[in-house]
């Protein structure tokens, strides 16, 4: 009657764990698949893409010239020039696409300055602390008190007007953003139990900072570097407004929504698309970086 | 608390000095100088270089550099090339009249941003959490010059409901005490200024408060979402408070502590950063006086000027860590960090 | 004799006042002597924060003892540079408490595993790649495991990484921090079972922290109670469960909730909670909770002294 | 036992995640008496959490949901009444401490504040009356000082905290307490004084308690019933005794073997081998039959019910039912 | 919005004036800034003034004068019973007052820079150029001014708004000279009120002023209104009145809106591409004629001026004596300009720097925008011009340093003479770095022989002809491409009536009023 199953002896051999036959996936496949499941960041990188197909394929998309005059000056949009015409009797929607082409440059290089230069004080400040983290943290304190756009308008009238010019106005002024991100993001890298670990395990520093440190912090500075270029987009576009980016017939959004501006009450269009053009635009990186931020917050993570 | 904040007080020193060098090295390496300003488009070579000896132009600049210093730390910060007027005087209503659009901008700003962020994380997922979301973000995306513009293009002229520019309207007689306006107008009991001074604010305060309230709206809905999830909300809705109470009184505080830091930081940043609202409105600010210092390249007006922004930014900055005090008791200044 | 000990203190500033200066010390450890044989496992308990981790990394010098001397085979490793003691972790390895937070989460299974003998310097590409697999297999994992990342595992299979990377080169002394602390019931005993196994196969030398004083009682030989930084008893397994000589000793014993509901036992409730640190009480540290106090533990801080056949203890009793 | 505070039948509550379904708990029935004390445990993830969360109506919801199920609390169905009702019992008839006394209690508020709240959200007193209330309370859980009341609760250890929360608990003598690991985040001598405190509470108010742990040591100390959990699903049932003498369930025993028990000596270990399934893929059937020793063809294809094997003893096993096949014939 | 103007502020009659930027001071004799004139020309009569509409003298201050023979001794005689805002009386010792003020540079009161003074006069007292040898008071009501040599546009010279007179007594009370500079004190048909910087500068009616009846206005504002789209729409909302800086595009606007009214301000100016003559390729006559054959001149005032402009043949426009009618203009012809690139060795054309500058100015409301449409026209002959902007201030130290090939530049006449026009902008004597007045850097010796000799005489007739004929040679040797002399188009609201704006860009708001 008692058929009681008894307690197993402690003897018994330990199996080995199963091989599982669940597909193992890797980290970016993992990625791709959130990416796919997040609605703004589809949203977000599907504008960012069409951007950026829009700013490849310029030539092939419009007719025009973005330089070419017609005789038609500050014409409606119309079927023959979908946005209108300029001052110039240029086509709007051409300079509008080819606009993109700046834009997007202006964010790229202005964001990849910043990312790297900022980042690389980040790592040294955060990583070696003492005086080289004070030294560095006053000069982020320095950029960051600073009144950006007026430390921009300097450095450009410094430098001389032009794109260029503005593009590394831009990029020093966030270099701090980036910086203290990256210092953060080290300091708290730094005591995770994994790179005491490899202290452990003997390893030198440089070794600790560059392959163990230096690929956890770059997630957040990724995000920033997303929401950073929008940003940039927006900075590129007030110097042009002011005057101080793009030199013409350069049709950067800005400075064609400063020469647009006196034609807000003749000419309403050249003012409405290159604006929602640099409101889209910035749309779609915010998008995007909103998206990767959730996506690689682990508290979002279920 | 006090030897945390004259801590503070004291890392501010070699911001500022810092801070100082290189708006000084920046702004002496723009080409062109102040002579030409001062004396138009027309002058003889010979007036020009005079009234650079005048201002000591033709110095090394590493004097010119400690010449101003020591000004600066007998307290003087020094006198405009082009008016000759003493800039701490000067700079006055300016500052004034910023940090009265910057204010309303962002008492707009959390305002809106922080009710915003609180109905959005409550409605989580919900299409008002998107449309709030979707706003807020447009909001952030817009270049504000272009808003600044819009919005006077509409208000102003399509519908004329509000005034297009300025602090007031001219024909006001108006004595500027404080340069604060509306504080202006409340001393002077003119009700009529009062309300005139604040349907000026309108626009320019909308535009310059759009940015600040989408981060602020975006900051607080995912910080009351991150503190919703945590142990102690759950702890107070296991008491059987009121979804109200949980909100405002339980998740609010706590979610409130990241966008203080966004609120002291946007709030320096629209100080510095309101040029181009301030051109568009004709607010008599002081981006629009340093934007303008730089072109005359007024020196003494853009050092001083700069400096003065930092340090307002700096103790902004500070006011908000000693609110952080108030606010979370965990945080104690002076005491082992 | 592996590893000796004598007189390890370590102590944390506290920082804070005008311009950062130091305002104060924690005394994490304060004056911990004791050694661990060749090949055996010394057990340390003690309630939260009383310094079982901080004594482990001084150890190793991942936390730079603040005085005291640790010699391992003899040698002084505090004399060591830099360089020197970095060659010389080869022979002392350690295990983490959380098998998650202790592994890259960007490296897969075989770089973790191959970094070490990188950094050693132990044999080439291929050779590496081999032992991988073995130590893999030694842990009781395929490999197929060797191309995931650590988020990929359970919490079990992770401690075996972890306890996997700890014996990649070889090591004569392993410091296992609470390793099987964050783990289930069911999948500690897989671990402590492996643990045991290795050490026997590779004449390991543990030194075991734990909070738990049954885990501790299985698998250690000799056990080290601290309390608030201090060593407060240490002797042979049995001889320390059976005859607690400490008052803090039997106060945790006593404590210890038994799986077993015909077990009666008469507990003794401490009152209190552990002090700080910061500002330990005079005296004997354990003075303000104990049963059995008198006036001369208030004053006078008991010396850890033999008290007959190895079994050492701090008490004035 | 003479009359039912909580009766949970066939509960069902899953997860509606972006990567598909979480039945997290799967068909949970169990009951707690009056001033009884109920030990619920199980591994990690097992599902523990969530069922008491289901009973204070405390899931988070999306993405969880009671799809199935009835949570009766006093001949009251929780899982049927409005959140207005549900929030005058929270808190008032059933309480509940959580595991992490560090998190539980709010940074920004005092320790008094977050006390008196729970009193006046569901009595109409003045706030000095609420205030003494709070005071009494605390001497009840050992915490005498009166200043603790202005303290905020980064000024306590984790004992206080956790006595504070009790106190929280037991402010307006609920007649049920739900103790989710209330124990785990504390060291061995303050958790020796912790249970000490509940158990008096529990004898002298009357309490019922339903104490959830991974803790074997702990239940055996404090309950008089214990419900074994896994994977979301109940296992085994019966009363202390019983369980730890005479456990049904293949997991139970294998829980309960590879527990190092401070008696022991240094031997191996029993393990039971494999993990806890991904609660997005359990597998068919049983869901212990892969880590099962006695695993039989049966427990891959069909899962077995939760049954009595004898008075008063539950267990979810085809072993048994077999059992009680072969008994009934037999007889 | 479109309040009632005066609510909230009695019944006073108050006009006010939208404008681009603020005054930099109102004590005008330190004053360049026509932002700042114009304001101070309300307050401070001058000694001799200009008419209305045109840069012909009238009596101002003075009612009338004598000049000596040889030009060197002036006699005026001042209006009787005038009196300064603070209630002191103008006479014959305040005007002697003020120019000792200016001229001398030890004066106790000369603090700061006289600019036009030291421009207008040749210098200071002590330099050698300097015209001025001694102003003394005959009597209370008369003044003799008596010059080192005679000076052509004497006249002219005194009736600028930046030797008003002003106050001696409210100098005096000025020893720092800070006071004046900031609410001056003068005899003008309005009192300086209030400065709001940056933002408004109040004037309110003389009472006393000598002319009775006027100024017809209780209440003059001037509002400053940076943005030119901002500023259009205040007036079109009703917060101003009237405003200068119109965009020319939106004078069509204006015109077809009933409320408000366009108003031309003649242009004593030029605009002009100054093609840098010693750097290369502008060193060779035929390449600057070839740009001048590339210009489309009706375009660019189509485009930009909105037709409100006059195609520049000559440095200088025709409101100014002196003017060559018969110089034929080159036309625009791009073949013919490419044909000459191949004479001059350029057949591929070449690449060149085209400096354009960014803020507006009366005779070049959008230079970025015409140089951008001049590039257009110089690739079709193969010059690709890259088009260089910078800040005002840089540009003109550039520009005077002859940093330039080729720069968009141009002049505003200050007193209607030939010589402000043709010395000051292409005599070899101003190619002087850093600060040329000649940036196209053109050094011709006939020209400068020509210059001087009109500049010497004081025969009109015979100055007339010299200026002919320099012009001629200029406009062979094409060191520039002579734009557009600008009409700058303003507007007001449709009440607004006796507002005629001047060629020097400072109006008297003396006959201003609102309705009738
Ligand atoms: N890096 C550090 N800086 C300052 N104080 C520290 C640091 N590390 C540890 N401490 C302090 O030293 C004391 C001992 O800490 P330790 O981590 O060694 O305790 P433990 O016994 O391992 O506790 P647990 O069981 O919680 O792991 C604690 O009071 C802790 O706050
Ligand atoms: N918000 C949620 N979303 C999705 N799944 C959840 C959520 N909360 C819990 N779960 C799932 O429900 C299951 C049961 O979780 P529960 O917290 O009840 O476990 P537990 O038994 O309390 O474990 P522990 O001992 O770790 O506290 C888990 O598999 C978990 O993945
Ligand atoms: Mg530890
Ligand atoms: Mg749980
Ligand atoms: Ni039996």
């Amino acid at each position: 009657m008692s058929a009681h199953i008894q307690p197993v002896p402690f003897t018994k051999p330990e199996p080995p764990i199963s091989p599982e036959k669940e597909i193992v996936e890797s980290p970016f496949r993992d990625f791709v698949r959130a990416f796919l499941r997040h609605r703004s960041a589809v949203i977000g990188s599907v504008i960012v893409l069409s951007f950026l197909l829009i700013a490849i394929l310029a030539p092939f998309i419009t007719s025009y010239e973005y330089t070419a005059r017609s005789q038609a000056l500050l014409q409606a949009p119309s079927v023959d020039h979908w946005f209108g015409t300029d001052e110039m009797g240029r086509d709007l929607f051409t300079r509008v696409i080819y606009g993109t082409r700046i834009s997007l440059w202006v964010g790229l290089f202005a964001i990849s300055g910043s990312i790297i230069v900022g980042s690389l004080l980040g790592l040294i400040a955060g990583f070696y602390g003492g005086w080289r983290d004070t030294m560095i943290s006053r000069i982020f304190d320095i950029l960051l008190a600073f009144p950006s756009i007026l430390l921009a308008i300097a450095i450009v009238a410094m430098l001389g007007r032009s794109l260029s010019n503005a593009l590394l106005a831009i990029a020093i002024i966030n270099i701090p953003t980036f910086g203290r991100l990256m210092r953060s993001r080290v300091l708290s890298v730094k005591s995770e139990d994994y790179i005491l670990a490899a202290r452990a395990m003997g390893m030198k520093n440089r070794r600790i900072l560059f392959h163990h440190i230096l690929p956890n912090c770059w997630t957040p500075i990724m995000v920033q570097g997303t929401l950073g270029f929008a940003t940039a987009v927006i900075e590129a576009a007030a110097l042009g407004f002011l005057g101080l980016g793009a030199q013409p017939p350069e049709p950067e959004w800005g400075t064609m929504l400063a020469d647009a501006r006196q034609y807000i009450q003749l000419a309403p269009w050249t003012m409405i698309f290159p604006g929602v053009a640099v409101a889209l635009t910035v749309l779609g990186f915010n998008l995007l970086g909103d998206g990767l931020r959730d996506i690689f917050d682990p508290r979002m993570k279920q | 608390m006090i030897s945390y904040i004259i801590r503070r007080l004291i890392m501010l020193i070699p911001v500022l000095i810092g801070m100082s060098i290189i708006t000084f090295s920046v702004v002496h390496a723009i080409p062109g100088d102040p002579a030409r300003t001062i004396v138009g488009d027309k002058a003889t070579p010979a007036q020009i270089q005079e009234i650079r000896e005048n201002l000591g132009l033709d110095k090394p600049a590493y004097i010119q550099y400690f010449t101003y210093v020591k000004d600066i730390l007998q307290g003087d910060l020094g006198t405009s090339l082009i008016t000759k007027q003493e800039i701490s005087k000067e700079i006055k209503p300016f500052l004034a009249a910023t940090t009265e659009l910057a204010v309303v901008a962002m008492l707009i700003a959390v305002f809106f941003g922080v009710n915003l962020g609180i109905l959005s994380a409550w409605k989580q997922n919900s299409w008002f959490d998107y449309t709030a979301m979707l706003i807020a973000l447009i909001g952030v995306s817009m270049p504000i010059f272009w808003l600044g513009l819009m919005e006077q293009w509409f208000f102003a002229q399509e519908l004329d409901l509000l005034p297009s520019n300025g602090r007031l309207d001219p024909r006001m007689e108006f004595d500027a005490i404080t340069n604060f306006y509306s504080i202006d107008a409340i001393i002077q009991g003119n009700w009529y200024a009062f309300q005139d001074v604040l349907l000026h604010l309108i626009l320019p305060a909308v535009a310059l408060g759009t940015i600040p309230m989408a981060i602020i709206a975006r900051m607080t809905r995912s910080s009351m979402l991150e503190v919703m999830r945590s142990d102690y909300i759950r702890t107070a809705r296991a008491k059987g408070l009121g979804e109200f109470w949980v909100i405002y009184k339980h998740t609010l505080k706590n979610a409130f502590i990241p966008v203080l830091t966004v609120v002291g930081l946007q709030l320096g940043l629209l100080l510095g950063g309101a040029v181009l609202t301030e051109t568009i409105f004709s607010w008599p600010g002081v981006g629009r006086y340093i934007f303008d210092a730089i072109n005359a390249r007024n020196y003494p007006v853009i050092q001083s000027g700069i400096l003065i922004l930092a340090t307002i930014f700096v103790l902004i900055n500070l006011i908000v860590d000693l609110l952080y005090a108030w606010v979370d008791p965990r945080i104690q200044y002076g005491k082992g960090e | 004799m592996l590893l000796q000990v004598h007189n390890l203190r370590k102590t944390f500033p506290i920082r804070g006042g005008l311009l950062g200066k130091k305002t104060g010390e924690i005394t994490a450890v304060d004056d911990v002597s004791f050694y661990v044989k060749k090949g055996e496992t010394l057990g340390l308990v003690g309630e939260s924060g009383c310094g079982k981790s901080t004594t482990g990394r001084a150890i190793l010098r991942l936390h730079e003892p603040t005085s005291g001397q640790i010699e391992f085979e003899g040698k002084s490793l505090l004399a060591l540079s830099e360089e020197e003691m970095r060659k010389a972790r080869r022979d002392l390895q350690m295990v983490f408490q959380d098998p998650f937070a202790s592994l890259n989460p960007r490296q897969k299974v075989m770089d973790i595993l191959e970094e070490p003998l990188i950094v050693h310097g132990m044999g080439n590409g291929k050779e590496r790649k081999e032992q991988v697999q073995e130590l893999l297999h030694l842990v009781g994992l395929n490999q197929s495991h060797a191309m995931r990342y650590p988020h990929q595992f359970s919490g079990g299979q992770r401690q075996r990484i972890g306890i996997a990377r700890a014996l990649s080169t070889k090591p004569k002394l392993i410091v296992a921090d609470e390793p099987v602390s964050a783990l289930d019931v069911s999948i500690q005993s897989q671990v402590l079972n492996l643990m045991a196994d290795l050490q026997e196969k590779f004449e390991l030398t543990y030194l075991f922290i734990a909070h738990d004083l049954s885990v501790v009682k299985h698998i250690s030989d000799r056990v080290g109670v601290m309390y608030l930084g201090r060593l407060v008893e240490l002797a042979d397994r049995d001889e320390l469960y059976e005859r607690p000589l400490h008052p803090y000793t039997q106060a945790l014993l006593s404590a210890v909730p038994v799986p077993d509901p015909d077990f009666q036992k008469q507990r003794i409730i401490l009152s209190g909670d552990v002090p700080s640190p910061a500002n330990p009480p005079k005296g004997c540290a354990f003075h303000p909770r104990c049963p059995h106090v008198m006036d001369i533990c208030k004053e006078v801080r008991p010396e850890f002294a033999d008290q007959g056949g190895g079994h050492f203890s701090a008490c004035h009793l | 036992m003479t009359q039912t505070v909580l009766e949970i039948a066939e509960l069902q509550l899953h997860f509606f995640t972006d990567r598909g379904v979480v039945k997290a708990v799967d068909g949970v029935s169990l009951e707690v008496g009056r001033g009884e004390v109920v030990g619920l445990v199980g591994e990690s993830g097992c599902g523990k959490s969530v069922t008491s969360l289901a009973i204070m109506g405390l899931i988070p919801q999306p993405p969880g949901e009671v799809v199935a199920g009835s949570i009766q609390f006093e001949g009251v169905d929780l899982t049927k009444i409005s959140q207005k009702e549900l929030r005058k019992i929270r808190g008032d008839q059933v309480a509940m401490i959580f595991q992490e006394p560090m998190t539980s209690l709010n940074p920004l508020f005092t320790v008094g504040n977050q006390l008196m709240e729970v009193v006046r959200i569901h009595r109409k007193v003045s706030k000095s009356e609420a205030r003494k209330q709070a005071l009494k309370m605390l001497q009840q859980v050992g915490i005498s000082r009166e200043g603790i009341l202005d303290d905020y609760p980064h000024q306590l250890s984790g004992g206080m905290r956790q006595r504070v929360m009790i106190a929280m608990a037991m402010m307006l003598n609920p007649k049920l307490l739900i103790a989710d690991e209330p124990t785990t985040a504390l060291d061995v001598t303050i958790q020796a004084q912790i249970l000490d405190l509940m158990k008096n509470l529990n004898k002298e108010f009357g309490t019922s308690i339903l104490f959830i742990t991974h803790d074997l040591g702990v239940v055996a100390e404090m309950c008089d019933r214990i419900v074994v959990m896994y994977a979301g699903q109940v296992v085994e049932q019966t009363d202390r005794f019983r369980l730890f003498r005479n456990p049904k369930h293949p997991y139970t025993q294998g829980l309960m073997n590879s527990i190092p028990k401070i008696e022991d000596k240094r031997e191996r270990l029993y393990s039971i081998p494999g993990q806890v399934p991904n609660p997005h893929q359990m597998p068919k059937g049983c869901r212990f039959a892969p880590r099962c020793e006695y695993v039989m063809d049966i427990c891959r294809v069909n899962s077995p019910d939760l049954l009595a094997v004898e008075e008063g003893h539950l267990s979810r096993c085809f072993l048994h039912q077999e059992v009680k096949e072969v008994a009934a014939t037999s007889t | 919005g479109g309040k009632d103007p005066n609510a909230g502020s009695g019944k006073s009659k108050t006009l006010i004036y939208g404008r681009g930027a603020d005054s930099v001071g109102l004590d005008p004799s330190q004053q360049t800034d026509g932002e700042s004139l114009k304001v101070t020309k309300q307050v401070l009569d001058t000694l001799v003034d200009y008419k209305d509409d045109s840069t012909e003298v009238v009596p101002g201050l003075a009612e009338k004068w004598e000049k000596s023979k040889d030009g060197l001794t002036w006699t005026f005689h001042l209006k009787q019973g005038v009196k300064f805002h603070d209630g002191t009386p103008f006479n014959a010792e305040a005007v002697v007052f003020n120019f000792e003020r200016w001229m001398d540079k030890k004066n106790p009161y000369h603090k700061g820079d006289y600019p036009y003074y030291g421009y207008m006069f040749g210098g200071f007292k002590g330099d050698p150029g300097h015209v001025m040898k001694a102003v003394t008071a005959v009597d209370a009501n008369t003044v003799k001014f008596e010059l080192a040599k005679p000076q052509g546009p004497f006249l002219n010279n005194l009736a600028m708004s930046s030797f008003g007179i002003g106050s001696p007594e409210a100098i005096k009370k000025d020893p720092e000279g800070v006071k004046f500079n900031q609410s001056p004190v003068g005899t003008g048909p309005f009192k300086f009120v209030e400065w709001k910087k940056n933002d408004s500068i109040t004037l309110a009616k003389n009472p006393d002023y000598y002319e009775k009846g006027l100024p017809k206005m209780d209440k003059v504002i001037f509002k400053s209104i940076p943005d030119n789209a901002a500023r259009f729409t205040a007036l079109k909302s009703g917060d101003i009145d009237m405003m200068d800086g119109l965009n020319p595009d939106d004078a069509k606007l204006v015109e077809a809106d009933k409320k408000l009214q366009l108003k031309l301000r003649p242009g004593m100016n030029v605009g002009y591409l100054a093609l840098n003559t010693t750097k290369k390729p502008f060193d060779k006559p035929e390449v600057r004629q070839a740009i001048n054959l590339a210009t489309n001149k009706k375009g660019i005032i189509e485009s930009f001026f909105a037709g409100y402009a006059k195609p520049a043949i000559n440095p200088m426009p025709d409101v100014v004596w002196g003017f060559n009618k018969e110089t034929q203009d080159y036309e625009y012809n791009l073949e013919k300009a490419k044909s000459l690139l191949e004479k001059a060795g350029y057949p591929n054309g070449f690449d060149v720097e085209f400096y354009a500058m960014t803020e507006p100015r009366p005779y070049m409301p959008n230079g970025k925008k015409v140089a951008e449409f001049m590039q257009e026209d110089l690739k079709k002959i193969g010059i690709n011009a890259k088009i260089v902007t910078y800040d005002w201030q840089t540009y003109k130290d550039r520009v005077g340093k002859g940093e330039h090939q080729m720069a968009l530049y141009g002049w505003t006449g200050d007193n209607g003479d030939p010589d402000n026009f043709l010395y000051v902008l292409l005599d070899k004597d101003n190619t002087r770095t850093p600060d040329a007045g000649n940036v196209a850097f053109y050094k011709n010796d006939a020209l400068h022989d020509t210059l001087i000799k009109a500049q010497q005489s004081t025969d009109q007739k015979a100055r007339t002809d010299l200026y002919q004929k320099a012009q001629e040679i200029i406009k062979k040797d094409a060191p520039w491409v002579p734009l557009v002399h600008a009409t700058v188009p303003e507007a007001a609201r449709a009440e607004i009536t006796g507002w005629i704006p001047h060629p020097t860009g400072s109006d008297k708001l003396l006959n201003v009023s609102i309705g009738k």
